[in-house]
């Protein structure tokens, strides 16, 4: 199907212009060239998706040339559209559109304007092909691919050191990750003999020698493989324990941390499990570590973002907190659900990030929460939209964020891999969620201007009707976003649980972000209250603690990193060379020994011949 | 002389070439070093001699015979290389001629 | 005959260009690049179309040529081709133009006797991959030294000498020992079929007993193994690397090291097929040990080259480790790993030669931020730095995914341990990258050139097309073990 | 002599004995007349022509010998004291073929010298002839002959020009040493023939007269001694010591003669006596030999390491060379015999024409010298740049000393090639990994100075040099290096034509 093909052919092309021509191509052409590309995606995932809802084919494929061949599975360059991919592109093309128009005006000032545009479409053609590819091979091209475009992308002003370390952790993390998830492919093509997705969903569930274990206790390669793929999916979503590299990934451009790291590439460990749903359903321990793990990095992330003051840091702690969600909701079996939270994530963290891009460069530049507030009254048209955005956050009723959450949080309680324990922990961190983005708001926006009075906001963003747009449609879409649902239940098991969970949960769940919204109202007072002119974060050690990622960076740069600099550092003159340079140097002790002996002098010689002779003489007779 | 064994004679012999050849080794002068080496060669003689009268061979005498010649032609040569030495550094120390090494 | 007219005819033209250089002839002045680009170009052309008309099919070893030698020990000079060694001499014919457009500029004096040893390299390579006759083979492969060993000593950096010998020793060494063993199968052969052969088919049917051919196994195993290298015995190439000129480094790696995995595949493994399999153990082993030392090494490097050289360590690892874990799809790994080692790191190398240039220097610590004024280098050099991390869509990718999963069905846990090397090899690729061209920029380069610029995209056009069609290689490597 | 039936009829000389000892009567012949000739009327030039000619003539008679089948098979036995057989000749033609050379390089030297010098001609006739007498001797007394010929003769040469400050000093270590080695090498013989009552190479049928009974220790100590005389000459490791000394000391073309001349007629006779008393049956003898080879090749490598002078650097590895050549007295059979001369006189070729190579080339330097510093030795770093300066005789330098170090293009190679061959046949892998270790050290000294000759960052370090007007070359010298180096190559190539010719 060729406007399948078509679909990341658009940014492809784009990309190449723009990265061959340059700095010599105007700020209008390129952003024409790759916003209009965009859009040309967006357009075909559109059709692609109406497609796919009316006709009854519920799969388009589209097979473009073999890559190589396994033995006899074959790898092929091929395209596969379902339901579940539809969504994403849906995400991918849609939301990348928004922001590409967003990031054509906000970064028009940049002298690599081009350079930045180029990323930003290779970014959605690896993204596409993660999302489209009908083998894990390909999937891990894109998978790669779109690690590459987000460490380019947060090195993107590389003079700043810091810049190129964050983006340079950020990579070589996830690659931690993407090397257990290769190890989990050919795992998957030992036992399956095959790397084609659909066939391993299917052998996953009917071979015998996967899903049952060899010996008696001994776990099945079923469980290997699903941990291994959730290694990979770990590393990239930014969950426990691989989460360490996002907060620094804020370092980019703020439209890069909207698309990349918040609404598209940090899904792709969701999807990926959601796309192996087959391998991890047959390994049911698998699946509890996955809602384990979601639910810890969520609460552990809420409670980071509770001490952030940098703006940017929180709504990164927040996107981890909110995969957590998702994490939590595929680990209890509630894939359509976490799918969902995707989605609408994706929506509202867009609309968030790119907001708070709006609200940083209208302040020239500051990111700190300490140095804004009042902004209501300066702002008035990004608070709104800030506002909105939080609301979903929270999961106030009728927003999009609503309906995703309580799908999730109402699959916990009776799901058999999930349970009420988790339940409550969800219902732990709705709280926090609230009482975060309580927080955010009240600072940013509340309160007292806190940065110099004579500061002009920064006219061109604000006032840009184009820009505005962006943001308002995608504040549409974070607000009925969560209307039209998906039937998943082509691709995704429907966990059919007929016994319903107790009222009561609903009524927690729904009053949760409230209860949030009560206590911060109190407790953070004299952060909306006017009159206060500067506010100090506080340096309470526990509160440094949670602002630094609840110290996980120090115990890997003690563990990890420390070790191996000091091995390489140990080892820098290669021991093996030291080995046989130290033969080399034997040789030459020799020498100078041997040449002592030649001292000139005849009657030596005379006795080393006589010695010489004693000596062969005694050989002959023992 | 048969009732001599044979090794009586080849042991004393060597003794004899050992006494030269130590003589060789220790005598830092040069003229005692040319003597030891005729002691050598003379030592080699006895057992040559010694030999030959046990096979009843007249071979062992024509060696030593051309022995003698070969000690009488080195002498020759020694004596000369001799007096060119004592022309050219007033001594007959054999140590002094230790210029090239390594 | 064809092979015997291109090994002599670029022989010949080698020592034109030596003899021309600098001279001039009615009227126009000759120069020994040209001389020397011209014919490596025609010359590769001759070779291909001729291998692409002849209607022998290279799936087995053809014979080109045999002509009796040295009859006293029956010595043929005997000549075939497979599709092994077919591609591997079209690499070399590749690289050579590489090699000669990269010392354009960088070789001034000596130009014509350069261009000799470069050329004479060359035969040397191309012999070694078409030899059968095992006397001629380790002709070829000592003549491949000669002049390699020139071009370091005479064209090298500061401590040319020392690596110079250093790399003529461990070779000569290792070669010895490759000699008696040869020598000692053609006795075998003699006890066996009652008369003396050096010739490789012949070798074939032999029958060894196991610890015998333990032992002549070992020989050639050594002698291939310090050319490959693997760890330990690895430690001439850094310091030749590090100390050749460009045009020598890219040579080293991109085709003589190649040479090391040949011999494997050709020598060790189809002439002892079961005592390499005894031996496999210990062979995947030092595979896996190079991967991960060598990325090692490679991060803790400050200089550019002796970065990349450790790098190419590294991946000469996976070549071991797919060769010896004796399946086909690892095989096919091993092949797609040595082409695209020998295009990306000769892609790195000439990039270091290109800063070179520029800045006179190798040290990681004297670059930084050339992005800013050289962003067309800048591109290059991510993309070549990706394929030495192997990035899905670049060559080497294709190589090390399919060495690791043929391996993964024989020797799991050494696999797992290989991975490893993956993220070894993204610090040190990341590295790389971050060090010349990020961070605060300290100095004005001058971008590429035009011709530095049809060097860097040929050769990133063929890491991309190979890395995304790998087939127009692989097809020739289908159903061989 | 000893009076069994068969010798007393072969005293009488046949034709045929005639025919084939002829080439060493021509010689001898020569040598009187050349004592005639200078008794007629000194002059230089003449008697060197002369002593030319009477070379060519014995090479040319040789050859032409070789090329009849007079001497095929067991060769033909003259008296009991000489044998002459095909292997005997061939390195016979070796030995005049160097001799030549040195003869026409001693010309250039002897120039420049005021006085007359005709017994140096004649000494060095002297000495061809006793190295053809060692060649050809199949008895001791023969050996004994032959030997003291050569070593007297050469004792008297090494000490030639009396100017010179290392003279006195060499001549006296050669004569010291030398005449040590020969009163061991004497009681060896000595001690042998009391126990086999026989000096002739052939295995003796005699039995001890019941009196006596053997004593198998003064046997094997005899063949000890014997040997350890002729590894002394050979300069083998243990008994090296006096060699680079020697080679120092000595004027050039000397110093050629004996790296040539006399090593390769010991070498030839040790060869033809091992092989005729199948030594090679005897365990301690196989003990001994790989012992003193294994010591050699380490020995002679390690001490050329980082060695500046150029005659020193060629003694030790001169050293090394023969620590090599002993793997071919391991054969483990008659049989073998024939493989093991063919590759002894092939490698002995090829180490010949490469030492002929060098000392010309440095004699061409030693020339260019100034007059200031006449006695200062030639220096590696005498020859920086030699590459760019004078290109034939640099190319051919590289080419020999590749082949010293036996790196394929080259005879060298193909020499060890043959060495290598023989000593796998025979599993004798402590001689394989001593060649292989001693190789691998060897080219640790041979490539610097191949580099050296690339250099061309010139640091006059000695003010004395004058770099100016370096390596001037005559163009009989050029054409004499261009033949050597084309035939290095030929042969190193195609080796055949010369194994050919030694089988027939």
């Amino acid at each position: 199907m060729n406007l399948l093909a078509s679909l990341p052919l658009y940014p492809l092309l784009s990309f190449l212009v723009l990265i061959s021509f340059g700095k010599r191509l105007s700020w209008a052409v390129a952003s024409w060239l790759s916003v209009g590309a965009m859009g040309l995606s967006a357009l075909c995932s559109l059709v692609l998706f109406a497609q796919l809802s009316t006709s009854e084919v519920n799969v388009i494929t589209s097979h473009l040339w073999q890559w190589f061949s396994i033995g006899s599975a074959k790898v092929n360059v091929s395209f596969y559209l379902d339901a579940l991919s539809a969504v994403m592109i849906l995400v991918v093309t849609g939301v990348g559109f928004l922001i590409h128009l967003f990031a054509a005006i906000y970064m028009k000032n940049d002298e690599n304007f081009t350079r930045f545009m180029a990323y930003m479409n290779l970014f959605i053609v690896a993204m596409l092909v993660l999302v489209l590819a009908d083998n894990l091979v390909l999937l891990y091209l894109g998978w790669e691919g779109v690690g590459l475009c987000s460490f380019l992308l947060i090195g993107f002003w590389y003079q700043e050191k810091s810049n190129v370390l964050a983006a340079r952790k950020a990579f070589i993390v996830t690659r931690i990750g993407d090397t257990a998830m290769a190890i989990g492919l050919f795992l998957l093509f030992k036992s399956l003999s095959s790397l084609n997705i659909v066939e391993i969903n299917q052998l996953a569930q009917t071979s015998d020698v996967f899903s049952l274990s060899l010996a008696n206790n001994e776990p099945s390669d079923a469980y290997w493989a699903a941990l291994l793929l959730l290694g990979g999916a770990v590393g990239k979503s930014a969950q426990l324990p691989l989460q360490t590299w996002l907060p620094d990934a804020m370092a980019g451009p703020t439209p890069v941390s909207a698309l990349i790291h918040a609404a598209t590439m940090v899904t792709a460990g969701v999807y990926l499990i959601a796309r192996m749903n087959g391998v991890f359903i047959m390994a049911p321990e698998v699946m509890t570590y996955v809602a384990w793990l979601g639910v810890i990095t969520l609460l552990l992330a809420g409670v980071a973002a509770l001490a952030q003051t940098d703006i940017k840091r929180v709504l990164a702690y927040s996107t981890m907190s909110q995969i957590g969600y998702m994490m939590l909701a595929l680990g209890a079996g509630a894939w359509s659900a976490g799918v969902f939270h995707l989605m609408t994530h994706a929506f509202f963290k867009a609309l968030l990030f790119l907001t708070a891009g709006a609200v940083i460069l209208a302040l020239h530049h500051q990111q700190n929460l300490f140095k804004m507030g009042g902004l209501l009254k300066k702002l008035p048209f990004e608070s709104a939209l800030f506002f909105i955005g939080l609301s979903c956050l929270v999961a106030l009723p009728g927003t999009s964020g609503f309906f995703s959450k309580e799908a999730i949080i109402a699959s916990l309680w009776s799901s058999p891999t999930a349970g009420a324990s988790l339940w409550w922990c969800a219902i732990l961190g709705a709280l926090l969620t609230s009482i975060y983005s309580c927080r955010l708001f009240f600072l940013a926006f509340l309160g007292d201007q806190r940065f110099p009075k004579d500061l002009v906001i920064s006219e061109h963003v604000d006032t840009n009707y184009i820009l505005r747009a962006a943001l308002v449609f995608l504040a549409l879409l974070s607000l009925f976003g969560g209307l039209f649902t998906v039937d998943l239940s082509t691709v995704l098991p429907v966990n059919n649980k007929s016994e319903l969970s107790p009222d009561w949960l609903h009524i927690v769940a729904i009053l949760t972000p409230f209860i949030g919204i009560a206590f911060s109202w109190f407790y953070f007072k004299r952060y909306r209250n006017k009159g206060i002119t500067s506010l100090e974060e506080s340096q309470s050690s526990w509160v440094v603690f949670c602002r630094n990622g609840l110290g996980f960076d120090v115990i890997y740069r003690f563990l990890l990193v420390k070790p191996y600099c000091f091995i390489a550092e140990l080892n820098r003159r290669d021991l093996f060379d030291q080995l046989i340079m130290l033969s080399a140097r034997y040789v030459g002790i020799w020498r100078d020994i041997l040449s002592a002996s030649q001292n000139g002098s005849l009657r030596w010689f005379a006795a080393t011949f006589g010695l010489s002779m004693v000596g062969l003489i005694l050989v002959v007779i023992l | 002389m048969t009732d001599i064994p044979l090794v009586h004679v080849l042991i004393l012999s060597s003794l004899l070439f050992t006494i030269g050849f130590v003589g060789v080794v220790v005598r830092k002068n040069t003229l005692f070093m040319l003597m030891s080496l005729e002691v050598m060669l003379n030592a080699v003689g006895v057992a040559f001699i010694g030999a030959g009268s046990v096979w009843q061979e007249a071979d062992g005498q024509i060696m030593f015979m051309l022995i003698l010649t070969l000690a009488a032609a080195e002498v020759a040569v020694g004596l000369a290389l001799l007096i060119r030495m004592q022309r050219h550094y007033r001594t007959l120390d054999i140590d002094v001629l230790s210029k090239m090494k390594g | 005959m064809m092979l015997t007219f291109v090994i002599f005819g670029l022989l010949l033209s080698g020592s034109l260009a030596w003899y021309t250089d600098n001279k001039t002839f009615l009227g126009l002045k000759f120069q020994a690049k040209w001389m020397a680009l011209v014919s490596v170009i025609a010359f590769a052309f001759i070779f291909s179309f001729s291998v692409y008309l002849s209607p022998l099919s290279f799936l087995t070893l053809q014979t080109i040529t045999q002509v009796p030698w040295i009859n006293s020990l029956n010595i043929n000079y005997a000549l075939a081709l497979d599709h092994l060694s077919i591609t591997l001499i079209i690499l070399a014919f590749f690289l050579a133009v590489i090699c000669i457009l990269v010392s354009w500029d960088e070789i001034q004096e000596k130009a014509g006797f350069y261009y000799f040893n470069l050329l004479a390299t060359f035969v040397g390579i191309i012999g070694v991959f078409s030899a059968v006759d095992m006397f001629l083979f380790f002709f070829f492969w000592e003549v491949m030294l000669l002049p390699m060993t020139a071009i370091i000593a005479i064209w090298g950096h500061e401590k040319r000498y020392f690596a110079a010998i250093k790399f003529f020793i461990f070779t000569q060494v290792s070669s010895l020992l490759m000699l008696v063993a040869i020598i000692a199968m053609a006795y075998i052969y003699q006890q066996q079929l009652g008369d003396l052969s050096f010739s490789y088919q012949d070798w074939l049917v032999l029958e060894l007993n196991d610890d015998i051919a333990q032992y002549l196994m070992l020989g050639f195993f050594i002698a291939f193994a310090v050319k490959l290298p693997s760890v330990p015995l690895h430690s001439w190439l850094p310091d030749a690397h590090t100390q050749a000129p460009t045009a020598g480094s890219v040579l080293l790696a991109g085709v003589l090291l190649k040479t090391g995995a040949y011999g494997l595949i050709r020598f060790v493994i189809e002439l002892f097929p079961q005592a390499s399999e005894n031996f496999a153990p210990i062979a995947v082993t030092l595979g896996v040990v190079s991967i991960l030392y060598g990325a090692k090494m490679a991060f803790a490097q400050s200089d550019f080259k002796r970065l990349v050289a450790y790098s190419s360590i590294s991946h000469m690892g996976f070549v071991m480790l797919a060769l010896f874990s004796f399946n086909e799809i690892a095989y096919q790994g091993a092949i797609v790993t040595m082409v695209a080692h020998g295009l990306s790191s000769a892609a790195l190398f000439s990039l270091a030669g290109m800063i070179y240039q520029r800045i006179h220097s190798r040290n990681l610590s004297d670059m930084g931020g050339f992005w800013q004024s050289a962003p067309r280098m800048g591109g290059f050099g991510l993309a070549f730095a990706a394929a030495a991390f192997g990035l899905p869509g670049l060559a080497n990718f294709v190589g090390e995914f399919l060495s690791l999963v043929g391996a993964f069905k024989v020797f799991p846990f050494m696999v797992i341990l290989a991975a490893f090397g993956l993220i070894g090899s993204a610090i040190y690729g990341m590295v790389l990258f971050q060090k010349t061209f990020q961070g605060s920029s300290s100095k004005i380069v001058r971008d590429l050139s035009y011709r530095e610029l049809i060097i860097s995209s040929s050769l990133l056009i063929l890491l991309v097309i190979l890395g995304l069609y790998p087939n127009f290689v692989l097809q020739y490597f289908r159903g061989v073990i | 002599m000893s009076t069994s039936p068969e010798i007393a009829n072969s005293v009488i000389l046949s034709t045929q004995m005639f025919v084939a000892l002829s080439p060493i009567l021509l010689l001898s012949f020569g040598v009187v007349l050349s004592l005639l000739l200078i008794a007629w009327q000194r002059s230089q030039k003449m008697i060197a022509l002369f002593t030319q000619f009477i070379l060519f003539s014995t090479l040319l008679l040789t050859l032409h010998l070789l090329s009849g089948d007079l001497l095929v098979g067991s060769g033909t036995q003259i008296t009991t004291l000489l044998r002459v057989d095909r292997f005997s000749y061939l390195s016979f033609v070796l030995i005049c073929f160097s001799a030549i050379v040195v003869v026409s390089l001693s010309r250039s030297v002897l120039k420049s010298e005021v006085e007359v010098h005709d017994e140096y001609y004649l000494l060095i006739l002297l000495v061809v002839l006793g190295a053809g007498i060692l060649v050809v001797s199949d008895h001791f007394a023969s050996l004994f002959l032959g030997f003291e010929l050569l070593s007297i003769s050469l004792v008297g040469l090494v000490g030639y020009f009396r100017e010179h400050k290392y003279a006195v000093e060499t001549g006296f270590k050669y004569l010291i040493l030398s005449a040590t080695a020969s009163s061991f090498m004497l009681l060896g013989i000595a001690f042998i023939y009391s126990q086999t009552g026989n000096l002739s190479f052939a295995v003796s049928s005699n039995v001890m007269p019941f009196s006596e009974q053997p004593v198998q220790i003064f046997n094997s100590v005899g063949i000890l001694l014997l040997f350890s005389g002729i590894a002394f000459k050979l300069s083998l490791a243990p008994f090296h010591f006096w060699s680079p000394d020697v080679y120092q000391g000595s004027p050039t073309p000397i110093t050629l003669l004996m790296a040539t001349v006399s090593k390769v007629a010991m070498f030839t006779v040790l060869i033809k006596c091992c092989f005729s008393q199948n030594y090679f049956t005897h365990e301690s003898f196989i003990e001994i030999i790989t012992a003193v080879a294994l010591l050699s090749m380490l020995v002679g490598n390690i001490l050329a390491l980082r060695q500046q002078k150029i005659k020193r650097l060629m003694a030790y590895s001169s050293i090394a060379h023969f620590g090599y050549l002993l793997i071919v007295l391991t054969v483990s059979s008659l049989e073998n015999t024939d493989f093991a001369w063919q590759s002894a006189l092939f490698y002995l070729f090829a180490y010949l024409l490469a030492n002929i190579a060098i000392f010309t080339v440095l004699l061409i330097s030693e020339k260019n010298r100034s007059n200031v510093d006449r006695d200062r030795d030639i220096h590696i770093i005498d020859w920086q740049g030699m590459f760019w300066k004078n290109r034939l005789s640099a190319v051919l330098i590289i080419f020999s000393i590749l082949g010293l170090a036996g790196i394929p293009l080259t005879m060298g190679f193909i020499g060890k090639f043959y060495l290598l061959n023989q000593a796998v046949l025979f599993k004798s892998w402590w001689l394989i990994s001593g060649l292989v270790i001693g190789s691998g050290i060897g080219l640790a000294y041979y490539l610097p100075v191949i580099f050296t000759l690339f250099k061309n960052d010139r640091v006059i370090e000695n003010q004395n040099v004058d770099v100016s007007g370096v390596y001037l070359v005559t163009t009989g010298k050029q054409l004499f290096l261009f033949t050597l180096l084309i035939v290095t190559l030929l042969l190193g190539v195609f080796p055949d034509s010369v194994s050919q010719f030694i089988y027939r």
